[in-house]
């Protein structure tokens, strides 16, 4: 492995052959300022266009200046990183980029957290040279997400993530020269496209140009309208970023404290969607044993291997672009939507209030949720069974809207009865989670026996397609998980050609699942904030008093006093649904 | 059959200062209808000799005997001292500068045909869609000399002992370019012909692909048979339909003839061509922007290394050149690197094509050896400026190059001498500008160009070029300040620093090389807001003459906005609030009572 | 966009073009070509079907689209007026050209007119500087051409010689 | 076609080609054959170089004139299009430009047949590599 020696800023440097200037100088401490440049270390994702030219260097010997994120080290090599020269290129490129933005940061959802806003105090720029014509496009508001285009620095991210991560290919950049931008086809709305609302896109786009459609305002009069009992469900992989926004070391659990602010937020009840994912779990190992008892059985017509169905954005990517595999995922709802149906009947009527005056709020890690509870078939007669989404990051909002001292919050518990969970609800919110917690009640049901350990570090990581090989009392269990759209697309491809093996597969449309959601703080393509979320979630499975979801008291009493049965008649009405399809959109 | 035993050729070419020649002829024809030798002895006006600064010229045959600077009065002697008495008058023959002895016999005059054609050597000579016609001018010679006698290394070393260099603008030496490609190592290699040519007023491509695509197609082969590569590829522009349709009939031919395909010449190099269309896209010029292209994807150029040479089109080793650089490589190999490397100047050897055009006699297709200076270009070859007017400057290198004028006109042509002038080579387009032309308007128009076609993935070049082209719009019409020119220079230089790609690092240099050259013109619109040139209509002022207007209502009627007030047979006027400044009112009107100032 | 139904016709045609390209990605810009070839534009509904057929994305078919000059989205004119802005022609007066043509036919470079016989756009250099101005309609070349011809080329075209085939839908 | 298999199935088609083309040009041979050449490029066939050359086939074959009109590439004289070269046996070859229906005709009857030179001659202004 040679080493290349060069000299930056007149330091010594000796690194890896095929390291970028960027990275070599960030290992002597030097810090480069990048715009478009963005690698996400271990899920292999990295973005270098090298289109903003903001990371300019001067080269010795180069006639003109190099861009370093993808200028690679050459021997004897000797950069200058902040010339003068490089300084004022830098500041005048990020003026022209000004040039054409608007300038309305006072009312933008991403002052604060804009890598433009932060690029010009840093370079210090106080006035724009270069004023004259700027670029406008129709601005378009989906279900879940706003573009607002004026404000797209071109810097290819989300045509990256939504192609080469994601494989749904929404997203392309159009036109040429000063009108081109990041667009769906033809420029149409991004509700007439193939987007499955995944939120990758506004998970990395560095400016205000792609953004979560904001529920803050529906929230705030639905907590101030007496007539209305508001209760709220926080999704498994909230607890383990919420802390970020105010401060907290990435991967700070911080439930208790969630579940407090949620109170002096006004919430009538401070539910748990974690119970939903028990909840789940019940349907979805039913369905899943029982079509591997039929399989056994010599049933040859039965669809496997069965997929996970909790991801609303992977929903919509086979409904467009495998619909011929729709009846092979799992028919069973989101813990999200379980929940909502669940909480407007059964807890309804125990507390004796109508459908139409309960107010049922999610907090949720991801921005395709919002498209999910707007989907038709989770409403009864136009009142949906989840009225409104928030993200974590609009629920930092509130909380430093209300003034609400998060820090020094005691630890709370949930309401009951859909707050308590089990450890295998928590690990929902990671990658392999789902169906490691499907694992632990699967495993005991259809053996009978108790499990001798409940951790299946098999199941576990970060790389974007894993497979294993589960006991079960002699029956090998074959299982799959994938992590990113793209990932997604090779196992259905096996699945179309007949030569995919598996029994379960899990599927998780964001790189890292729900902790990488595209509602989550923006983690500025750090890839280690989203190991450390991770690990908070394993960790608080492993603290947990009960720890496999057929365990859950509430739930068995649910089933009792309300369902029956896993799979009854009732739970397939309101927990079940079914799938479109939308190739043809 | 010649009843005629003696020709009398006038130069009749515009360049000649057209009067005299008239004045020539006429006198000839009276002074031989004098003599009554007009059955033995014929006038004829010919076209231009491209010796236009020793004009007028008188040829005579068939003894060949080459007179000139000829006055109209000289036309007596000529007829009496050569017609009657057989003796060559000395006076008017042509003194070789090195000896300054008059020279009789044009023959030996072969100097002051300046254009040495190698790249169009076939051009206009054989028919294109007759594979024999360019076999019987040694056609595919070179490529059999390589794959029977030569090692690819041998013919790379030819190559790059001929001192040739890449004609497409960026001037790579290529035999380096090609020895890269034979070192990467991969299953599969290509041959790239760029004949995207998107350079407004550059079409030697073109030409050459029309009239002789055989020689491309035997020099891909060649390129194949050094670099390693089986697969060739033609990257045409899709507005040359004809080319299209030649090249394809050549591809048939050297087919059906064995040339391409399987084991050619029967030994084991194989090599086959495939076309590919641009799109109108002049990005696409830029190696990476033609091979995303040539892949289907929008052409967006990528960074530098990787070059093409290690990871190309499919990410495999490609070999890209340019139509007219492919075209002399048979010649190299025919006549060796030694012939070639004669011709041309230290560091740029062998000749190059122009296209002439703009305001010029001779607009056309030349080939001059490197070190030609522009004056023997343009007063030479391209017979002076049209309509007798004064030369102003020459723009070479398209909106990638920039504009040299009077005290460049004895700058030999070579990639060098043309950098270090604030121009550059380019593919080859050569536009002559006079008097009328307005600087700042043509700086205007290369960025307009540039804005259009630049692929819009790099900040300073989407939006750098825009605020340039609004900052010369706003001098153009008279609002532009001091300010603005010296913002004008910083931000050229930003952009060419920190663009990605060619396109973009050269775009300023229109506007950097009229800002140095004709800085007073840039006053001109800034202070006094006024266009000496009188192209920028919005300074322009038109007024009626009172004492040449008739009043004949003329321009009256014909104007489109109605800013002309008067009576019948009353000297009119021209509103300037109302007036578009359209200039109809300045064609109709036939007293020439109008101007323009 | 008004969502036009492609003829069966129509369907057949690029389903052809396609295969004859063995649906591979990487030819797409040879399709659209042809497609644009055979039928005198490329409306959304085509460039679909042309993204279903080579199994890629659509926005990425639209992206090809628009960033060549050479597609166009819209049904050109009868007779498509293409005025070359090469810098030769430039330099001889291109731009009053353009500037008479637009007053004749009052519409923008871009446009059609009404009626559908003219459309109106510029081209990069045609490459036959020695005429310049150069003027195209459809593939016939006008050389050396003064503003005051204008109204007669026009006027050619106006009364309707040999019309050629229209291409439906 | 034959396929040329090898170095010198090429040599002896050109030194066949060559030595029919000699044979023309030297004239002596029996059938006294006019060669004429039209540049026909984008820009020669747009200045009417393809009525040009049907005119000149009709022209000769009327006139019993023994001559080959073939089609070539761009002479390189943009200013003088359409532009023909006729070599008239035992004669140097001669670029005649601006060639318009009129001049065509005037050029058979006027050169070609009565060997008078006519206006227009465009002078060979390039040396080629040949020699």
């Amino acid at each position: 492995m040679d080493m290349i020696n060069l000299t930056i800023d007149n330091r010594p440097v000796s690194v890896k052959r095929g390291t970028s200037v960027l990275h070599a100088a960030a290992q002597v401490g030097i810090k480069i300022p990048s715009l478009c440049y963005m690698k996400l270390e271990d899920l292999n994702i990295e973005n270098k266009p090298g289109g903003c030219r903001v990371c300019v260097v001067e080269v010795e010997g180069r006639r003109n200046l190099a861009p370093a994120c993808c200028t690679d080290v050459a021997e004897g090599m000797v950069i200058q990183t902040h010339s003068m020269r490089a300084i004022h290129a830098r500041r005048t490129v990020v003026e022209l980029i000004l040039s054409d933005h608007p300038t309305d940061c006072l009312k933008c959802a991403k002052a604060g957290n804009c890598d433009l806003q932060s690029m010009a105090q840093h370079l210090g720029i106080r006035e724009i040279h270069y004023e004259g014509e700027q670029s406008t496009f129709r601005e378009d508001t989906s279900p879940a997400i706003i573009r607002e285009l004026d404000k797209c620095i071109r810097c290819r991210r989300c045509e990256m993530m939504c192609n080469e991560i994601q494989s749904v290919g929404a997203l392309s950049a159009i036109n040429r020269g000063f009108n081109a931008v990041i667009s769906p086809a033809f420029e149409m709305n991004l509700d007439h496209s193939v987007c499955t609302y995944c939120g990758q896109c506004v998970a990395v786009c560095p400016t205000g140009a792609l953004t979560e459609v904001d529920h803050t305002g529906a929230v705030i009069r639905a907590l101030s309208d007496p007539s209305k009992t508001v209760i709220v469900q926080t999704a498994p992989a909230v607890r383990a970023a919420l802390g970020e926004e105010f401060g907290d070391e990435p991967g700070t659990l911080v439930t208790g404290k969630m579940a407090a602010a949620l109170r002096r937020l006004g919430f009538n009840y401070v539910f748990d969607t974690d119970f939903a994912a028990d909840l789940t779990i019940l349907e979805e190992g039913t369905e899943l044993l029982n079509r591997l008892t039929a399989f056994l059985g010599g049933d040859k017509n039965v669809k496997l291997p069965m997929l996970t169905s909790c991801c609303p954005a992977w929903v919509k990517f086979f409904e467009h672009q495998f619909p011929d595999l729709k009846d092979i995922p799992s028919s069973a709802r989101s813990p999200q939507q379980m929940f909502g149906s669940i909480a407007k009947t059964y807890f309804a009527d125990k507390i004796g209030v109508n459908r139409k005056d309960l107010v049922v709020v999610s907090i949720m890690p991801c921005v395709a949720k919002k498209y999910e509870c707007s989907r038709e078939e989770f409403s009864v007669n136009g009142n949906p069974d989840v009225d409104f989404a928030l993200t974590t990051r609009e629920l930092a909002q509130l909380i430093n809207l209300a003034n609400i001292d998060f820090k020094s919050l005691p630890d709370e518990d949930f309401d009951h009865p859909m707050g308590e969970s089990t450890g295998a609800g928590v690990i929902f919110g990671t990658t392999g989670g789902v169906i490691e917690a499907a694992v632990r009640t699967a495993y005991e049901v259809f053996t009978g026996k108790k499990l001798d350990r409940l951790d299946y570090t098999e199941l576990r990581g970060m790389e974007g397609l894993r497979h294993a090989t589960i006991d079960f009392n002699g029956l090998p269990i074959h299982i799959g998980i994938a992590h990113g759209l793209g990932n997604a697309r090779k196992l259905l491809e096996d699945i179309q050609q007949g030569k995919s093996h598996f029994h379960a597969i899990e599927i998780m449309s964001c790189p890292g699942g729900c902790i990488g959601g595209g509602g989550q703080p923006y983690h500025h393509g750090d890839a280690e904030i989203l190991k450390k979320r991770q690990m908070a979630l394993y960790r608080e499975d492993s603290g947990k008093p009960i720890r496999k979801s057929h365990e859950n008291p509430y739930i068995t009493k649910l089933y009792e006093e309300f369902l029956g049965a896993p799979m009854s008649e009732k739970a397939h009405h309101l927990l079940h649904t079914e799938y479109f399809d939308r190739s043809k959109s | 059959m010649a009843d005629y035993k003696m020709h009398l050729l006038v130069c009749g070419g515009t360049g000649c200062n057209a009067s005299d020649s008239e004045q020539i002829r006429d006198n000839l024809l009276t002074e031989v209808e004098k003599h009554d030798l007009n059955d033995e002895v014929q006038v004829v006006m010919t076209g231009c000799f491209g010796f236009c600064e020793k004009g007028p010229i008188v040829k005579i045959l068939p003894d060949n005997t080459f007179y000139v600077q000829v006055k109209p009065e000289d036309a007596s002697t000529i007829v009496e001292e050569h017609l009657i008495k057989g003796r060559k008058v000395e006076r008017l023959l042509y003194k070789d500068p090195e000896n300054n002895e008059p020279i009789s016999d044009s023959k030996h005059m072969e100097f002051y045909k300046k254009q040495v054609r190698i790249a169009l050597r076939n051009c206009g000579f054989i028919n294109p869609e007759n594979i024999d016609e360019y076999i019987a001018r040694d056609g595919y010679a070179a490529l059999a000399k390589c794959l029977g006698e030569r090692t690819p290394q041998q013919v790379i070393d030819e190559i790059k002992l001929s001192g040739q260099r890449g004609r497409g603008g960026g001037g790579f030496p290529t035999g380096l370019k090609w020895e890269i490609t034979s070192k990467s190592v991969a299953d599969q290699k290509y041959v790239v012909c760029n004949a995207d040519e998107g350079d407004p007023g550059a079409f030697m491509d073109r030409s050459i692909l029309e009239g002789d695509p055989h020689s491309v197609i035997e020099a891909m082969a060649i390129c194949g048979y050094c670099t390693g590569s089986t697969k060739g590829l033609v990257y045409i522009r899709a507005e040359y339909p004809l080319a299209i349709q030649r090249l394809k009939t050549a591809i048939k031919q050297a087919r059906e003839y064995g040339l391409l395909g399987d084991e050619i010449f029967g030994t084991p190099f194989s090599f086959d061509i495939t076309l590919r269309y641009g799109a109108g896209a002049f990005v696409c010029g830029e190696e990476t922007a033609l091979i995303h292209s040539m892949e289907g994807l929008r052409g967006e150029p990528t960074f530098k290394p990787p070059f093409p040479s290690e990871s190309g089109y499919l990410g495999k080793p490609t070999t890209v050149n340019n139509v007219e650089t492919l075209a002399s490589i048979p010649v190299i190999i025919n006549k060796g690197a030694a012939f070639f490397n004669s011709i041309g100047t230290a560091k740029s050897k062998g000749t190059k094509v122009f296209a002439l055009a703009g305001k010029i006699n001779n607009v056309g297709l030349i080939e001059v050896p490197m070190g030609t200076t522009l004056r023997e270009v343009i007063f030479d070859i391209g017979g002076g400026i049209k309509g007798g007017k004064k030369f102003k400057a020459v723009q070479t290198g398209g909106p990638s190059g920039g504009c040299l004028t009077n005290s460049f006109l004895d700058t030999p042509i070579d990639y060098d001498n043309l950098i270090s002038a604030g121009s550059m080579m380019g593919s080859g387009g050569m536009i002559v500008m006079d008097e009328d032309d307005c600087m700042v308007s043509i700086a205007k128009f290369y960025l307009e160009f540039t804005l259009d076609e630049s692929c819009g993935k790099c900040t300073p070049c989407r939006i750098g070029n825009k605020r340039l082209f609004e900052i010369l719009d706003k001098i153009t019409k008279g609002l532009g300040t001091e300010e603005d020119l010296s913002r004008l220079r910083s931000l050229c230089k930003v952009i060419k620093d920190t663009s990605l790609c060619g396109l973009g690092q050269t775009s300023p240099n229109p506007i950097l090389s009229t800002l140095d050259n004709f800085y007073d013109e840039y006053l001109a619109h800034v202070k006094e807001h006024k266009c000496p040139a009188g192209q920028c209509k919005s300074l322009v002022k038109y007024t009626i003459n009172h004492d040449k207007c008739t009043g004949c209502t003329l321009c009256f009627r014909n104007c489109p906005v109605g800013a002309i007030a008067g009576e019948k047979r009353a000297p009119h006027t021209i509103d300037n609030s109302i007036c578009i400044k359209c200039g109809v009112c300045y064609d109709k009107c036939k007293f020439d009572a109008i101007s323009v100032s | 966009m008004p969502k036009i139904k492609l003829s069966q016709r129509t369907i057949e045609i690029v389903k052809e073009i396609c295969l004859s390209f063995e649906n591979n990605e990487g030819e797409l810009i040879n399709v659209l070509h042809e497609a644009q070839h055979k039928l005198g534009y490329l409306p959304a509904e085509v460039q679909e079907l042309i993204a279903h057929e080579l199994n890629m994305s659509i926005a990425k078919v639209y992206g090809v689209v628009t960033f060549y000059s050479f597609f166009n989205m819209l049904p050109q004119g009868e007779f498509p007026i293409s005025v070359c802005m090469g810098t030769a022609c430039y330099v001889r007066g291109a731009e009053q050209i353009l500037h008479e043509i637009k007053r004749q036919l009052n519409i923008e470079v871009g446009q059609s007119t009404p009626d559908g016989k003219f459309s109106l756009n510029c081209l990069r250099c045609v490459g036959a500087c020695g005429l310049a101005p150069v003027v195209m309609v459809g593939e016939k070349v006008y050389g050396r051409v003064a503003p005051q011809q204008i109204r007669k080329i026009i006027a050619e075209y106006q009364e309707g010689c040999v019309r050629p085939e229209k291409h439906e839908m | 076609m034959n396929k040329i298999k090898s170095l010198d199935d090429l040599r002896q088609l050109r030194e066949g080609m060559q030595a029919k083309i000699k044979l023309r040009e030297s004239g002596n041979n029996s059938e006294n054959i006019v060669r004429i050449k039209v540049a026909m490029s984008t820009c020669g066939i747009a200045s009417g170089a393809k009525e040009i050359m049907n005119f000149l086939m009709d022209e000769l074959e009327q006139k019993a004139i023994e001559a080959v009109v073939s089609q070539t590439g761009c002479m390189g004289y943009c200013y003088a299009e359409p532009t023909i070269e006729v070599t008239v046996p035992g004669r140097e070859p001669i670029v005649f430009g601006d060639v318009d229906k009129f001049r065509a005709a005037e050029i058979i009857e006027k050169y070609i047949i009565h060997n008078e030179l006519v206006d227009g001659i465009l002078p060979v202004n390039y040396r080629s590599i040949d020699n």
